[in-house]
């Protein structure tokens, strides 16, 4: 399993080469730059030329890019233009907070979407797997901006539970959490239903009732379990999410994070920025489908086996 | 051979409640949009700086926006874009990403994972990210929300014609087929696709809500529709500013959203199930 | 009394009625083939002895089902989930996908005796492992902890068998159980199952569609089509003296030995499904004994030679 | 004309799996140095387990699989140094009846559609009233009534199924025909209608036939000449039907399967043990392990296989 | 004594608290830093760390006193010395041209510097009273190096950093030593408020409500969509001042049609500049008539040169341009249809403005697409210089000299949108820019370049917002006159926390 961990890894090099030139081209086609951000009211067109020529942006693309890459090898990640720091203490401030907010989102759309989904799936076609399901789908159509203020309004403004925004205190998590968490619920209670009445059709269910187990312990202890195998596929997928999804949130919510960061960057076009926060992204990204990989392997001998 | 057994997928779509009911919504948000025009009862760019923000009344039953135009016909004028923007975008993704896919997925090798490490990366950033490069890459406007939601989604289709095809490529039928002789194209075309479509058009159907949303999301952004073309998502974020003041304009486009995804989802849902290979069986 | 004896059994699946009238008896220490097609209601037949049917949408719509003097129909499901697994087992058709994949074959075949027996952790293990033993399994140690993936198909329906009988069972319920399997190995396992019941004198419905297995397993056969009993007796007299002409007809299916090329020639016409049922005999448009009143009238089961046939026109009485 | 339709020299294949993405290459030999020549108009059979290899020798006899080694030889012509597109034009001769019916037809055709993509393939097209005629006859000839052209695949039953698939492979007017367990899937009584439908359409159209089984009973009924393999090799071939057999896996199988009469009941020779690991095949004779007779030297040497009295053999020894 | 503002989201995200390297300063940096002069509300300078000031009357030198006792955060003193470390440290700098017109700096006492100039230079205060005119103590400055403004920030101003997390937040203590603040504030003391948070919200929504639920004590601007919401407040007071900011609409006159006079003044002229003012804005703020904010007095101009709404004349200079109204209301020439782009950028405000101006356009017969884009993709789609027509903009900015950054020739296609470069204009602009002794000169420079330009019709002036901030009036009271040109260091001084 080790190996197969440093193996996967060892096969992330190439997958990041590709990435990085890819990041790289695309941010530097889009027009516009940085410098137009810093230079002063008053200031000489000589003046600007000498701030483009201090960021190295009048070199050839290709040679930026060497630049770049030399010094991401060596672990620097280069200095911001706009926010003049270096791009991996920004980082460093930001990710936490990205990761705090996007891990609890994750786990509440994980755990609430499973046990909705297995709520509604083991009461197929009651009233309470129709109402489970329709809230979520309900729910789904507010787009998150929305909610996220639907959510201030109720339960900052009017019950006063938690505070309007900020992140300052764990209860300011709460709401943003729950912005996000919901969208995924949709999502993973959606799969988790249909993966387990999927599972439920499976001869070896058929084989537990006539072992004499109640319906409610099949659900739960053998179909569930099988049903978590696609839920993980999907979750795992979305787990670019976790570092950078937040983004509207993070504006109605006034938290820092990456993904409100990577906008800023990219609406600046702090080149050095945005291709340090897609780096992370798509590393946070592979690392997903490893770790989707490995909590597979955890449920399914199958694949545990496979990975030996 | 019973009745049952001859009946087509939608058909059974349409025997369920479900699939009646969400049907007939979606028809009538379409027809909306066809006949916006004949249907709204005022023009959506006419704007009346005397008379902004109004409450709904009989005259104008949701109200009216900070110029003073008339919320129900932008609503109605609006689901045009909405629709287009969904419809196109996703079927071009449907299409680009059936191609890739189902190339990747037939061919396999190098192609294959090259194929496949781009499109995992692409649908693991959020939609509004690449949304937003996009936009700055070729401008904003229609064309460049609905390029991006096409990229946005086009990972989605890719992977699973892929998978599709993967799976479907070694089913006995097509050994069957290259026993006969058949070449490759007679095998990618009459085989594997119209075999890997149906769980495709299913998925499209459902992101089609979603890319309502997404193109909701956008706007919130300020891109997509330019004014004073009217979207639903575009009224919603210029809306967002008016939370307070004006709330009826974020409330009807917010329905309308609302009432459009959920009869997409449902009607998915009901294809689903009456596409669904084991209950054509049990008909068997 | 006989240990099980379902009478007149009719099931429903929505507006279907799959298997109309079944009848069948059967005794401890006996062996019962139930022989039939595809389709003919075997599995039917074995689902709604264990109280399965809800499963699949089904319910029983008529007749009873008495096991050692309990009314199995309209059992409430409590007591019924007591009995499954202890006093009624089932050995599903397919080995391969009958067995969770994700837990050890060990803990599946613990499950019952925890379940049922009131057992420990340890005490089951135990009493797995004797079981697996018992079922001939050379090293049962580490099959004990393995995953059903990491095994042959043999091997898993022995796993089965083992999970059936772990609760102590006075009825085993068999269906197909070999159909998946290599002929050496449907070899192996019917033995198994044979010697299981002459030394526990246990009860064993063995449901198959290979007349061969019947013949070298069975003391009763009960012969389904289309949803009813066409003609139930004794191993002996079905083979000897099959009276109705689709018993004839399944028997003549099977190539034997020394038979000449061109002499098998199977059941003409093709196996009806629920909802294409002829109407009178349900087997008369694949007869080549039948009569106008075939058509119309429905036959009933009725006794002959020591067992009951349900043709209008049994072996004897065409004759004569 | 030559005797010999077909002529198998040396045919060798390999698959290679992983075990997981950076899991140890594995590699198993499926199909392992076979010869052997399929003789004009006559029924070649072959019988072996289950993963023996049958089907894989099937496809690579077709060309649906490339060799790593060995020849095809179709009228003495090597079928590996023909073009892609000689060889796709070839299959007009050379046709295919797929194990399973069930999935070998693709859902989406019209039993119609299913019978006219011969012709469209090789680059007929005909008129609608020429393509009637043409299905008309095509389901006449495997006794299907043409009402059923427009049905799809899921409507039909599995014999009918198969039938649908014989007619495929019967549309281009092959002369060799190779049938993977054309039967396994299908009821006992379909089963005995299909074998019937091909000994008469053999004789008709004079039609050669490799027909693959794992039912040895069935095989000693249907074939001329019987290969039997074992673990990708061929043991021995009995070169008629009611030849005794002398390996003892022939035996052994033939002990396996149930004759349908009561009378001759008996304990059951347990064929102990099962198929060795294909990637870890032993040394010497791949049946020791399971054979009564094994000595050391079978467990070490494999017994090559010898011409002997006209029966080719694989054992060193053979019970007398 | 805590108290917690939202600060402009205009100023969100702005890195640095390094007066001399950062060319974008929150409010927060002037209570970290003082600076020599700083402004009232009527723009007239008052002294801070300078007591008195005079200029030679060639306007060749500036001699300033220094006021003494003044320490920094780190007990350093203020006095000449630093001074003449400070100016030259602007060398090099993104912020070099504020001191571009000093030549040396000479110390008359320790309390006493004369600035040496290479050319008179009349807004040498205005600049000095800039943000970027903060004076940072200079060991901590050296010692820090890139980290200053970033990791600390020590000045001598009435609040230290505490800490600063950008995009997020700003935390301040008060300067217990602090006894030096300008004659613009009553408190001459330390500042009332001990702990002060400066927030950063991007969304207004969320700074509203906010403000409402009592989380923050003040939003210091605060958008016009939610001034009924807060006025209807009990609790909160909403104060208005005079604005800083004009929207306007440039025209590119280096393209058909606007190469021709006629074409542009039409459509400046059909600019309804009330009409937006009272129905987008609520009729709060000012109608703009010319380029400049109406509390410069370089905006008083002649009345003849301003621009304001004419539809008839409007009409009647395209008819005369041979722009002949056509069908569906849309004039056209010879075939060819008054079609033109208007451009804008993304941002409610522009938005509307934009879509107001569309039909305002319109309605005089010019039918004109909106493209909308983010602020540096449309500025790079300035510099092809020939893409653009009309945009909708806004500056903000409380000097003339803004005239030269639009107008000048040098910097044609962006920030020049107009892309106006004529020998009068480049004349004009030289003697304004680089030509006056005094600021009285300075004015009158400006004033006849302004005239010149408004004359050319290369922009149709639209709006001018005012600043409007918003606070609690449970938890602040505010001091009655705000001084200074916003909401700054002045007047937060007087505030106290209930
Ligand atoms: N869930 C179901 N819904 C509808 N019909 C069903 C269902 N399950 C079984 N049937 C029908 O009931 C009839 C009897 O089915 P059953 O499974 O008992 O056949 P069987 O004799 O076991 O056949 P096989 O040999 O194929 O296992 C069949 O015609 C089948 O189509
Ligand atoms: N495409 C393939 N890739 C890898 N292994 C294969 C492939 N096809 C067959 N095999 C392996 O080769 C061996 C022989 O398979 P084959 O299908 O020829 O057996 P068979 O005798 O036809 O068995 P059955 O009776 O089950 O059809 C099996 O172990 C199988 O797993
Ligand atoms: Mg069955
Ligand atoms: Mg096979």
């Amino acid at each position: 399993m080790l190996n197969f961990v440093i193996k996967r890894l060892l096969m992330l090099v190439p997958v990041f080469l590709a990435v990085s030139m890819i990041i790289f081209l695309i941010i530097h086609m889009v027009p516009g730059d940085p410098i137009d951000n810093m230079v002063q009211i008053g200031s000489s067109p000589e003046q600007r030329a000498e701030l483009i020529a201090k960021y190295g942006l009048d070199k050839p693309l290709l040679v930026q890019y060497g630049v770049w890459f030399r010094n991401l090898l060596e672990g620097d990640l280069g200095n911001a233009i706009i926010l003049r720091r270096p791009v991996a203490e920004l980082i460093e401030e930001n990710l936490p907070h990205s990761l705090l907010l996007g891990c609890l989102a994750f786990a509440f759309s994980a755990i609430v979407g499973v046990a909705s989904g297995a709520l509604a799936a083991i009461y197929k076609d009651s009233w309470i797997d129709r109402g489970v399901m329709t809230l979520i789908l309900l729910g789904s159509t507010l787009p998150s901006f929305w909610l996220g203020l639907l959510l201030i309004l109720v339960f900052a403004v009017q019950l006063e539970w938690f505070p309007v925004s900020g992140a300052r205190s764990w209860s300011a998590l709460v709401l943003p959490v729950l912005t996000i968490g919901l969208h995924g619920v949709a999502l993973v209670s959606r799969v988790t239903r249909a993966a387990m009445l999927d599972v439920g059709r499976r001869d070896f269910v058929l084989m537990l009732h006539a072992k004499g187990l109640s319906h409610r312990r099949i659900q739960l202890q053998h179909v569930l379990r099988h049903a978590l195998l696609p839920v993980v596929t999907i979750l795992s997928l979305r787990i670019g999410w976790i570092v950078g999804g937040a983004v509207t949130i993070e504006f109605v919510f006034a938290r820092p994070g990456l993904g409100s960061l990577l906008i800023t960057s990219l609406n600046q076009r702090d080149y050095p920025v945005v291709q340090g926060c897609l780096l992370m992204l798509a590393m946070a990204v592979m690392l997903g489908t490893l770790l989707g990989d490995l909590v597979q392997a955890s449920l399914d001998p199958r694949v545990r086996d496979s990975l030996k | 051979m019973s009745r049952l057994r001859k009946s087509s997928a939608l058909s059974r779509t349409l025997g369920t409640w479900r699939g009646g009911v969400s049907l007939l919504c979606i028809l009538i948000v379409v027809g909306g949009a066809l006949f916006a025009p004949w249907l709204a009862p005022y023009a959506y760019d006419i704007q009346n700086l005397s008379a902004t923000n109004q409450d709904p009344s009989w005259a104008h039953w949701l109200g009216t926006d900070e110029f003073g135009r008339d919320v129900l016909s932008r609503i109605i004028v609006g689901a045009r874009t909405s629709l287009t923007v969904a419809i196109t975008a996703i079927s071009v993704s449907v299409l680009v990403g059936m191609s890739l896919g189902a190339a990747a997925g037939y061919f396999g090798g190098l192609f294959d994972r090259l194929v496949s490490a781009v499109v995992d990366l692409t649908w693991s950033f959020p939609e509004v990210l690449i949304a937003l490069m996009f936009v700055a890459l070729i401008g904003a406007g229609l064309e460049a929300t609905m390029i991006a939601i096409s990229i946005a989604y086009l990972a989605q289709f890719a992977r699973l014609t892929r998978a599709q095809v993967m799976s479907i490529k070694s089913e006995t039928y097509v050994e069957a087929a290259v026993n006969l002789g058949a070449g490759h194209i007679h095998i990618l075309f009459r085989h594997l696709l119209p075999n890997a479509i149906t769980p495709v058009i299913v998925a499209g159907m459902l992101a089609m809500g979603d890319a309502i949303i997404l193109e909701a999301t956008l706007g919130f952004f300020g891109l997509g529709v330019q004014p004073p073309k009217p979207s639903w998502g575009a009224m919603m974020s210029s809306g967002t500013a008016q939370i307070f003041l004006a709330p009826w304009t974020i409330l009807g486009p917010g329905l309308a959203i609302a009432f459009t995804v959920v009869s997409i989802n449902l009607f998915g849902d009901a294809l689903i199930e009456a596409l669904d290979i084991r209950n054509r069986l049990r008909d068997n | 009394m006989a240990l099980l004896t379902v009478r007149h059994l009719c099931v429903s699946i929505g507006r279907l009625q799959p298997l109309d009238g079944v009848t069948l008896e059967l005794d401890k220490g006996q062996i019962l083939g139930v022989v039939g097609e595809s389709g003919s209601g075997k599995s039917l037949t074995a689902m709604a002895v264990m109280g399965l049917l809800p499963l699949i949408g089904g319910h029983i719509s008529r007749g009873s089902i008495d096991f050692d003097g309990t009314e199995l129909v309209g059992l409430n499901e409590r007591t019924y989930r007591a009995m499954r697994g202890q006093r009624l087992a089932l050995i599903t058709q397919n080995p391969m996908t009958s067995l969770d994949p994700m837990h050890t074959v060990g803990a599946q075949i613990d499950q019952v005796a925890l379940l049922h027996l009131g057992f420990s952790a340890a005490q089951a293990r135990t009493r797995t492992l004797e079981l697996l033993a018992q079922l001939r399994i050379p090293d049962a140690a580490t099959v004990y902890q393995q995953y059903p993936h990491q095994m042959s198909g043999g091997m898993k329906q022995r796993i089965v068998i083992a999970m059936a009988l772990a609760g102590d069972p006075d009825l085993i319920i068999a269906d197909e159980p070999t159909t998946a399997l290599d002929v050496t190995i449907q070899a192996q396992i019917i033995q198994i199952l044979v010697d299981l019941v002459r030394q526990r004198g246990l009860a064993l419905i063995l449901i198959t569609h290979d007349m061969g297995v019947v013949a070298q397993a069975c003391d009763k056969v009960v012969v389904l089509y289309g949803g009813r009993v066409a003609e139930s007796n004794s191993v002996h007299n079905i083979f000897a003296r099959p009276a109705h002409p689709y018993t004839r007809a399944l028997i003549g299916c099977i190539a034997q030995t020394g038979q000449a090329r061109g002499s098998l020639k199977g059941i003409p016409g093709v196996v009806p499904g629920v909802g294409d049922f002829a109407s009178g005999c349900r087997y008369h448009p694949r007869c080549d004994h039948a009569q106008d009143r075939c058509q119309s009238e429905v036959p009933l089961l009725q006794a002959n030679d020591a067992g009951q046939v349900a043709c209008l026109f049994p072996e004897g009485a065409c004759r004569g | 004309m030559s005797a010999k339709l077909l002529e198998v020299r040396g045919l060798t294949r390999t698959f290679t799996s992983r075990n997981g993405l950076f899991g140890r290459k594995r590699v198993m030999t499926a199909v392992a140095d076979v010869s052997l020549d399929v003789p004009r108009g006559q029924v070649t059979g072959v019988v072996g387990e289950s993963g023996c290899g049958k089907s894989t020798l099937a496809r690579l006899v077709l060309r649906l699989l490339e060799a790593d080694q060995g020849q095809v030889l179709f009228e003495g012509v090597d079928l590996a140094s023909l073009s892609a597109s000689a060889m796709r034009r070839l299959r007009r001769r050379l046709q295919f009846v797929f194990q399973d019916p069930y999935s070998s037809i693709d859902p989406r055709y019209t039993i119609r559609a299913a019978l006219l993509e011969p012709s469209q393939v090789q680059g007929e097209h005909l008129h609608a009233a020429a393509a009637t005629d043409r299905i008309n006859s095509l389901m006449a000839m495997v006794g299907l009534n043409p009402s059923l052209a427009q049905s799809y695949p899921h409507q039909l039953s599995g014999g009918q199924k198969q039938r649908i698939g014989i007619a495929r492979a019967l549309a281009l007017q092959p002369s060799f025909l190779v049938l993977d367990e054309p039967t396994a899937s299908l009821d006992v009584s379909i089963q005995a209608q299909i074998i019937a439908l091909l000994e008469k359409l053999q004789q008709e159209l004079g039609l050669t036939y490799l027909f693959i089984s794992h039912d040895l009973g069935l095989v000693r009924y249907f074939c001329d000449r019987i290969v039997v393999m074992y673990l990708g090799r061929i043991v021995e071939v009995l070169p008629s039907a009611d030849t005794p057999p002398r390996h003892p896996y022939t035996i052994a199988l033939m002990e396996s399967t149930f004759e349908p009469d009561p009378a001759k009941r008996r304990v059951i020779t347990r064929l102990n043990g099962e198929l060795p690991d294909a990637f870890n095949p032993p040394p010497g004779c791949a049946y020791a392990a399971r054979c009564a007779h094994a000595s050391d030297r079978c467990r070490s040497e494999r017994p090559a296989l010898v011409l002997r009295d006209g029966h080719e053999l694989a054992c060193h020894h053979p019970p007398t | 004594q805590d108290a917690t503002f939202v600060i402009n989201a205009r100023e969100n995200g702005f890195p640095t608290y390094n007066p001399l390297k950062g060319t974008k300063l929150n409010v927060a940096n002037n209570l970290i830093f003082d600076r020599l002069v700083v402004q009232d509300a009527d723009h007239s300078f008052h002294g801070q760390l300078a007591t008195s000031w005079e200029s030679a009357p060639d306007g060749m030198s500036w001699t300033f006193k220094l006021r003494k006792g003044v320490k920094f955060h780190d007990g350093e003193p203020f006095n000449a010395k630093v001074i003449e470390w400070w100016l030259p440290k602007f060398k090099g700098t993104e912020n070099a041209y504020m001191t571009e017109s000093i030549d040396k700096i000479v110390i008359i006492d320790d309390y006493t510097v004369k600035l040496v100039m290479k050319n008179p230079d009349p807004a040498l205060l205005f600049n000095l009273a800039t943000s970027f005119m903060g004076v940072p103590s200079p060991k901590s400055y050296e010692a820090l190096g890139d980290k200053f403004g970033v990791a600390a920030a020590v000045g001598s101003g009435p609040f230290k950093l505490e800490s600063f997390t950008v995009g997020q937040q700003t935390k301040l203590v008060r300067n217990e030593d602090y006894r030096w603040a300008s004659d613009l504030s009553k408190n001459q003391g330390p500042a009332k408020i001990k702990n002060l948070t400066l927030r950063e919200i991007s969304e207004d929504s969320t700074a509203f409500l906010e403000l409402k639920t009592g989380g923050v004590d003040a939003l210091l601007s605060v958008p016009t969509d939610f001034l009924p919401k807060l006025q209807a407040e009990k609790s909160i007071k909403v104060v208005m001042l005079p604005g800083t900011e004009v929207f306007y609409m440039p025209i590119n006159t280096s393209v058909e049609p606007f190469t021709d006079i006629k074409v542009r003044e039409a459509v400046a002229l059909a600019v309804n500049q009330k009409e937006i003012m009272s129905s987008l804005f609520g009729g709060t703020g000012a109608v703009a008539n010319n380029f400049l904010v109406s509390s410069l007095q370089e905006s008083k101009i002649n009345p003849k040169f301003n621009i304001s709404y004419n539809p008839d004349r409007s009409k009647k200079l395209l008819d005369e341009a041979g722009w002949l109204m056509g069908a569906g209301g849309v004039r056209a020439k010879g075939g060819v249809p008054l079609t033109v782009k208007l451009w804008t950028q993304n941002g409610t405000q522009f938005k509307r403005v934009t879509e107001v101006i569309q039909a305002q356009l319109k309605a005089v017969g010019v039918n004109a697409e909106i493209t909308v884009q983010d602020a540096a993709s449309i500025n790079a789609m300035y510099k092809k210089k020939t893409d653009h027509q009309l945009a909708v903009r806004s500056y903000d900015y409380v000097n003339a000299d803004i005239l030269d950054w639009f107008f000048s020739g040098t910097r044609l296609g962006y920030p020049n949108i107009s892309m106006w470069n004529d020998p009068k204009g480049e004349a004009l602009n030289a003697k304004a820019m680089k030509g006056s002794k005094t600021w009285d000169e300075r004015v009158s420079n400006f004033k006849a370049y302004h005239e010149y330009i408004m004359s050319q019709f290369l922009f149709a002036p639209i709006y001018q917002p005012t600043q409007s901030f918003a606070y609690s009036t449970t938890r602040l009271k505010m001091p009655d006159n705000i001084r200074g040109i916003k909401l700054a260091t002045q007047s937060i001084m007087d505030i106290e926390v209930k």
